[in-house]
């Protein structure tokens, strides 16, 4: 029974970083940003969502305002930060450390508004219930798993129905060539930070409802988000997706064998494998060379 | 206020050093490592161990270290021969988080978070130079070493090979480099210096632990490398001095009040961070390019 | 002299425990308002602020500017981790340092230069055990934050669980950062416990509980005197944790007491945390000893304030104090349950 | 024919998947002969070069150097046998002056130590500066490569060849998009190497260069060599003719 | 669909440019170049390295902006944007590889779909339409565009530029890389639907034997001017044709 249960916690956490990974991946995967401020989109959505639940606001009203919120901070890094950037010709590292300030000063910022302590609600949904003996599940695992499975289709079939998919690899190749074929560059760049911002929002809320969140949370979610891209090969949103869900469930299931501190090196362990053994990642195509 | 600028002083020469080695590897080689922090704290660990159970003297120490954190580059060689771009960044990361926890769990090495208290002072040669005059001294002995190394090396040969590699693999091959031999070089040179770096540091504290060798260590040595301008020789160090001597600026401003003043300090940091890299992204002594 | 006097702080204004600084510096305001109104030094003390970042390094740097810019022969610090490394710079240029909030065992007898104002850890554990006995606790299961203090708590708890008829009967160490413990949880509840210890800190501590109560842990809780933060007690899944700490008694009729406890309730609305009484108190010790060397006609300067600790007592919100030689506070502990959100003392 | 055979490629394959890039496909190279590799678009040209140089492996067949193996040789000890070639598509050291790339080509060991000392260095510069001039870049010796202007990065990847003093030359395209003052210039580079005794193989599209400097021409369709000969042998095969020029053959 | 009216030369033309001048970091490059493409021509560039034809091509699609002049599509001045000149009905193919590795040919060719907006029926029909042109194509239809050969990535590159059935074409060295049948085989096609049809071609070229052929004016371009304009024929001395460079 402890496999299961570790498997379920696994799934859960996994749920989560999968729908983070998704939008770092997105964003990384068309527009080559290494947008490791994705972690501030992440913490600036779940403390929104919290203000306005104490704000006494509907929950559906709150994750709309998270949603605003994230979306409003991705495309603000987008257009006044990496813009300018890139038409400097600033290498990838330029952008790295751009984004790296900005994930600094979001955090910084919320901790003067919010204090840096760590803040959540209690919800009767996170409370667990012995589903089997010596299984315990929350309800708000059924709310995840139903949450990522629509978000998913959502967005797959946005992407593959719209053609913007194809838009995005489009641009992750080559935007001056993308305006060549008139389309605008600017545009599918900006749609890339709205949908991989917008991903971020429900794990997000999740994570606030469950763990709780804190301002140095924003790390650990980049940290994970880029891992999951790499292991689930660079320019694959599923495969980040699956990535994320496998990095989630590593690191809950290795508690069984290896004592419990090592948890999150697994992970690491995992991705380091991955790169030297397997670069292309678990979906990718293009080579790592 | 002599002894605190001193004190700056000693930091931004061990930092120098680090940033200098980093540059080595992503300014020169593109190798882009952000597992740094990792083997500046095999140098810091390995330093402070053989200052407390062998001889304080810095020179056997340093030694000691910088061979330990070349051996060691090792691990980041394998990856750097087999992926680049992203991938590699990402295979650093790895390496960095899994450094992190084990230098949190070696208790019987690195003390865990604890970390190692005590280290002696320094002594070079039977004579004491842990006076901070004298270590500053010591710090800025290293800093111009290492200095004058990279720029003999990346002005000659090595260095324009190792260029040619970062701006064509297959094309610096056509003309007879080896790529493997070269970029393991260059990661085990960078390691190196680094490794000293950790000495100096292990001893100007005397005390280390895990938190001053984790992935953000890592990340504020690569950004300090990129805002003074990668791939130039004083670059690194400009930026050493502009990250370092920042936050100790920001805490002489008399208007942010005490309660905040860690808060407001890291805003301004990391938006200064970005705001030079929208406007000098070559960094500050990098070209400006189109 | 006509300069004013200079107190330090160096407490974690950023990073992990950044909660714990503000309450540092809040209670250290207060102290030093109530100073200013008794009028009974010949020049003001004046504050000066450095962030630890809740960081070895950051302590590091921020000693040095204090003991060296600010030139403050009396600086408080905060967590253990931070205190080990501020210790050798603070310890070379003489700089006495008063510790409010580490209770990690090894910081008594750090140096001549470091006092504790705060019971520590191992001072706190035998009041954890009477309750255990009595209560009948048999099996212990730990969840150790794997640092200093946690290391020092899981070996106390190791050596007198059986001298109760107690066992430990899981250990489970958390990395600082880590923050998602149901797979850890699933572990604990394997080991079926009659009371889990939580030995961690700031934040994570706080997710712990929580998590701990949404996993379906029944069991008591129950940890050190951290558990006095006001996080703690505003997390409604922290219902009844026990935590044990140096007496605090926020009714006592004492003038010193209702002072700090009334100036307190006037700013905050609520009841202090004993760090709060920690480092209100370390203000009123260094006008203590300020004023004991103005008497003297002595100097200011780390080793007259040494002295003055090693010999004096003092009276310091709960009590008079002295202190042992090592540089540790003796004071009794107590312990206490969060109950509607409050701290209540266990009777 | 009677100049030796310097580098030979016998029988080599090599697929992708499913394509067979390069079957069976033999080719001689003789001392100072100029041999065209024509053929259209995709029949395998570059990839015979990635073959001989090393970038790429054959599935089958042998590679000699004067007579020694070279297969599964790394890029860079093929390099270093003397191979010196150009890519389709450049591959400049973008970043490094035009000066640093031609250096960067020729100094011979990766290491941290040149031999030579400062005689060597002095006489890898004097090479450095005589290819410039041939190429006609002097005047932009200081520029970074990816400021040159397309017909200055052409030449940049012939005197980077050059300097080298490789006896064996391969070039892919390295005349393409050259208005007709550049491609005179360009002819005559070769014209100039062949006299010195180097051998060149050419991979090119424009018949009049072809025409003007091969020896020989290999022809090459669907990864399969379908005729070698001289040119006027090649330009009267009508078949092939029709290949390349001609109407469609579908 | 409809069979179109043959073109009569129309007063107005299709593109015109009047005192257009650019440069790159303060560096001139176009130092006024005065130019008009007929409606139905095919006008044949021709210049040396680095004269400013493929700069000139930048601007007319509006990938680079222009210092000073103006550009007049039929007559309407306008300022050239790329999404603004596609929706126009023009098309450019950029020197080089015009072609994202990644992407599959048919990919490429959805995209190119999108840009034009059209909907999926008439997709069809217009692939249809380049596959019959340049049957080839159909090889490797679902191939990485990386894995083709350069001659190949340029059929790609032309291709997608006709689905949009632009009535005016910007072609940017379309030989380079290409075997002369290949090219033979693409010039072929494209006069032929430039006469079915009565597109205006603009051709930067440097391979003017074949060039000429399909060409109806040949200008000449010097250092950012232009300094000839004249019938292919009368270039077809070599020793003339030698002293425009
Ligand atoms: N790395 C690769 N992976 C898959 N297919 C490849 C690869 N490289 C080349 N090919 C295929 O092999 C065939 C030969 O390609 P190659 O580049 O050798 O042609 P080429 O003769 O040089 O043509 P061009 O004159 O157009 O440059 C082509 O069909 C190409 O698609
Ligand atoms: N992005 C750029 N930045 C700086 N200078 C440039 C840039 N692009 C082109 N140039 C310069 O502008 C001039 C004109 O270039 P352009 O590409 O228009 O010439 P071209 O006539 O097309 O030549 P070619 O026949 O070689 O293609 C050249 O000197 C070139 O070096
Ligand atoms: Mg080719
Ligand atoms: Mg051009």
């Amino acid at each position: 029974m402890l496999l299961t249960q570790l498997a379920v916690a696994g799934i859960q956490t996994g749920m989560l970083y999968a729908l983070t990974a998704a939008g770092f991946a997105l964003i990384f995967g068309a527009t080559r940003v290494f947008h490791v401020a994705h972690g501030a989109t992440f913490i600036l959505a779940g403390y929104a969502f919290l203000e306005a639940m104490q704000m006494g606001a509907h929950w559906a009203i709150a994750s709309l305002v998270a949603l605003t919120v994230a979306v409003a901070f991705g495309l603000f890094m987008d257009m006044l930060v990496y813009r300018p950037i890139q038409k400097h010709e600033g290498s990838f590292f330029t952008v790295f450390v751009a984004s790296f300030g900005a994930g600094i000063a979001m955090q910084a910022l919320i901790q003067f508004f919010f204090g840096g302590g760590f803040a959540t609600i209690s919800l009767p949904l996170t409370r667990a219930t012995e589903l089997l003996p010596g299984l315990y599940i929350a309800p708000v695992f059924w709310v995840a798993l139903a949450v990522v499975l629509l978000v998913f289709a959502a967005i797959t079939l946005f992407l593959e129905r719209t053609h913007a998919g194809l838009g995005l690899r489009a641009l992750s190749e080559n935007p001056e060539l993308l305006r060549a074929y008139g389309l605008s560059a600017r545009r599918l760049s900006a749609l890339a930070f709205v949908l991989g911002s917008a991903l971020a929002v429900p794990g997000a809320i999740l994570t606030t409802v469950t763990t709780g969140i804190q301002p140095a949370d924003g790390a650990h979610v980049m940290l994970v988000s880029l891992a999951a891209t790499v292991v689930g090969g660079i320019g694959s949103i599923r495969g980040a997706a699956l990535a994320g869900l496998v990095l989630g469930l590593v690191e809950n299931l290795v508690v069984s064998v290896v004592d419990t501190q090592w948890s999150q090196a697994a992970s690491f362990v995992m991705l380091f494998g991955f790169i030297l053994f397997r670069p292309n990642g678990l979906m990718g195509r293009a080579g790592a060379r | 206020m002599i002894a605190y600028l001193v004190n700056l002083a000693t930091l931004i020469a061990i930092f120098g050093i680090a940033a200098t080695s980093l540059n080595l590897l992503i300014g020169y080689a593109g190798i882009f490592s952000i597992a740094h922090a990792m083997f500046f704290g095999i140098g810091a660990y390995v330093a402070a161990q053989v200052a407390l159970t062998f001889s304080a003297d810095f020179l056997v120490a340093a030694l000691a270290a910088a061979v330990a954190a070349a051996a060691l580059s090792l691990c980041l060689a394998l990856p750097a021969l087999r992926v680049r771009g992203e991938y590699f960044v990402a295979a650093s990361l790895g390496l960095q988080m899994m450094a992190s926890t084990l230098f949190a769990e070696a208790h019987g090495f690195t003390g865990g978070v604890g970390g190692l208290v005590g280290i002696p002072p320094a002594r070079i040669l039977g004579f004491d130079v842990a006076s901070p005059d004298a270590f500053l001294v010591l710090a800025l002995a290293c800093l111009a070493l290492t200095l004058l190394a990279v720029r003999t090396l990346m002005r000659g040969s090595f260095g324009r090979s190792l260029m040619a590699l970062r701006d064509s693999e297959s094309a610096a091959e056509a003309f007879g480099k080896d790529v493997r031999a070269l970029k393991t070089l260059a990661v085990v040179i960078g390691c190196f210096f680094v490794g000293i770096a950790g000495a100096l540091f292990a001893f100007h504290m005397a005390f280390v632990n895990v938190e001053s060798f984790t992935l953000e260590q890592s990340v504020v040595l690569m950004a300090m490398v990129i805002i003074g301008g990668a791939g130039t020789l004083t670059g690194p160090l400009v930026g050493v001095i502009a990250l370092l001597s920042l936050p100790a600026a920001l805490s002489f401003l008399p208007f942010i009040p005490s309660t905040q003043i860690g808060t407001v300090q890291q805003f301004i940091y990391g938006a200064l961070m970005t705001l030079l890299m929208i406007f000098r992204p070559s960094g500050l002594v990098g070209l400006s390019r189109g | 002299a006509t300069e004013p006097y200079v107190l330090g702080t160096l407490f974690p204004m950023t990073g992990l425990l950044s909660e714990l600084g503000s309450i540092y510096t809040a209670a250290t305001a207060l102290g030093l308002e109530h100073v200013a109104q008794d009028k009974r030094l010949s020049q003001p003390i004046v504050l000066k602020a450095q962030d630890s970042q809740s960081t070895p390094q950051g302590g590091a740097v921020g000693m040095s500017k204090l003991a060296n810019v600010d030139r403050a022969p009396y600086v408080l610090v905060g967590l253990t981790g931070v205190a080990k490394a501020a210790e050798p710079i603070a310890t070379r240029a003489k700089v006495v340092m008063v510790n409010g909030g580490g209770v990690g065992p090894d910081l008594a007898g750090l140096s001549p230069y470091f006092w504790n104002i705060i019971p520590l850890a191992n001072q706190e554990l035998p009041t954890a055990f009477s309750w255990m006995k009595r209560n009948e606790i048999r099996r212990v299961a730990l969840i150790y934050l794997d640092d200093p203090l946690g290391n020092a708590l899981r070996k106390g708890l190791q050596d007198g669980l059986p001298a109760i008829g107690a066992a430990l009967v899981g250990e489970f160490s958390a990395a600082p950062s880590a923050q998602q413990f149901s797979a850890m949880i699933a572990k604990i509840r394997e080991t079926k416990p009659d009371l889990v210890y939580v030995a961690s800190y700031g934040t994570q501590q706080t997710q712990i509980f929580k998590q701990l109560r949404d996993n379906g842990i029944t069991q008591p809780l129950m940890t050190y005197s951290v558990g006095g933060t006001p996080s703690v007690a505003a997390l409604p899944e922290s219902e009844g944790l026990l935590f044990t700490s140096q007496v605090a008694d926020w009714d006592a009729k004492d003038p010193l007491t209702r002072r700090f406890v009334e100036g307190w309730r006037a700013r905050h609305k609520d009841n202090p945390s004993t760090y709060a009484q920690n480092y209100y108190n370390a203000v009123l010790l260094y006008a203590q000893l300020i004023e004991r060397l103005e008497k003297e006609g002595k100097p200011l300067n780390g080793d007259t304030l040494r002295e003055g600790l090693a010999t004096g007592t003092f009276d310091l919100v709960g009590g008079r104090a002295r202190f042992s030689p090592s540089g540790a506070i003796d004071m009794p502990t107590q312990l206490n349950r969060v109950q509607n959100g409050k701290f209540e003392k266990v009777s | 024919m009677s100049e030796p055979i310097l580098l030979s490629a016998r029988g080599i394959s090599r697929s992708f998947g499913g394509l067979a890039a390069v079957q069976d496909v033999t080719l001689e190279l003789r001392q100072g002969v100029v041999t065209a590799l024509a053929g259209p678009n995709g029949a395998g040209k570059t990839t015979l070069f990635n073959l001989i140089t090393g970038h790429l492996v054959p599935d089958r067949g042998a590679v000699e150097l004067k007579g020694e193996s070279i297969l599964r040789q790394k890029p860079h000890k093929v390099a270093l046998k003397g191979i010196a070639r150009s890519f389709q598509d450049l591959r400049l050291f973008g970043s490094m002056s035009v000066y640093d790339n031609v250096l960067a080509a020729i100094e011979p060991t990766p290491w941290l130590w040149q031999p030579g000392g400062s005689s060597g260095a002095a006489a890898r510069r004097l090479e450095v500066e005589r290819a410039l001039a041939a190429t006609g870049l002097e005047e932009l010796a200081g520029t970074r490569a990816v400021d040159l202007s397309y017909a200055e990065t052409k030449f940049l990847s012939m005197a980077r060849i050059i300097a080298t003093g490789a006896p064996i030359w391969l070039l892919d395209e390295p005349a393409s998009g050259l208005d007709p003052a550049s491609r005179s210039r360009f002819v005559k580079l070769v014209r100039d190497a062949t006299a010195a005794g180097v051998t060149v193989c050419l991979i090119e599209h424009n018949l009049d260069i072809v025409t003007e400097l091969a020896d020989r021409i290999a022809f090459l369709d669907q990864g399969r060599k379908l005729a070698e000969g001289t040119p006027a042998e090649i330009l009267g095969n009508a078949e092939l003719i029709a290949i390349y020029f001609g109407e469609r053959r579908e | 669909m409809s069979v179109s009216i043959p073109s009569t030369a129309t007063p107005a033309p299709a593109m015109a440019v009047r005192g257009l001048r650019a440069s790159y970091a303060g560096r001139e490059v176009l130092a006024g170049i005065d130019l008009d493409l007929a409606d139905g021509e095919v006008l044949c560039l021709i210049g040396h390295n680095g004269a400013g034809k493929s700069t000139l091509l930048k601007i007319l699609f509006g990938l680079h902006p222009a210092d000073a002049g103006e550009v007049r599509l039929r007559s309407r001045a306008l300022k050239p944007h790329p999404s603004l000149m596609a929706r126009d009905g023009v098309a450019y193919v950029p020197e080089g590889r015009g072609v994202f590795p990644g992407l599959t040919v048919k990919e490429i060719f959805t995209l190119a779909l999108w840009s034009a907006s059209l909907d999926a029926g008439e997709g069809r029909a217009r692939i249809d339409e380049v596959l019959e042109l340049l049957p080839k194509l159909r090889d490797f239809w679902t191939k990485r565009a990386g894995q083709l050969s350069g001659g190949q990535q340029q059929m790609v590159s032309i291709g997608r530029a006709l689905l949009s059935r632009p009535s005016i074409l910007l072609l940017d060295e379309p030989s380079i890389g290409l075997a002369p049948k290949l090219f033979q085989d693409l010039l072929t096609p494209i006069r032929a639907i430039q006469q079915r049809r009565g597109m205006s071609i603009l051709l930067v070229e440097q391979n003017v034997g074949e060039a000429f052929a399909v060409s109806d004016r040949v200008v000449a371009m010097k250092s950012g001017v232009t300094i000839y304009e004249g019938k292919p024929a009368d270039l077809a001395d070599h020793a003339k044709l030698l002293t425009l460079f």
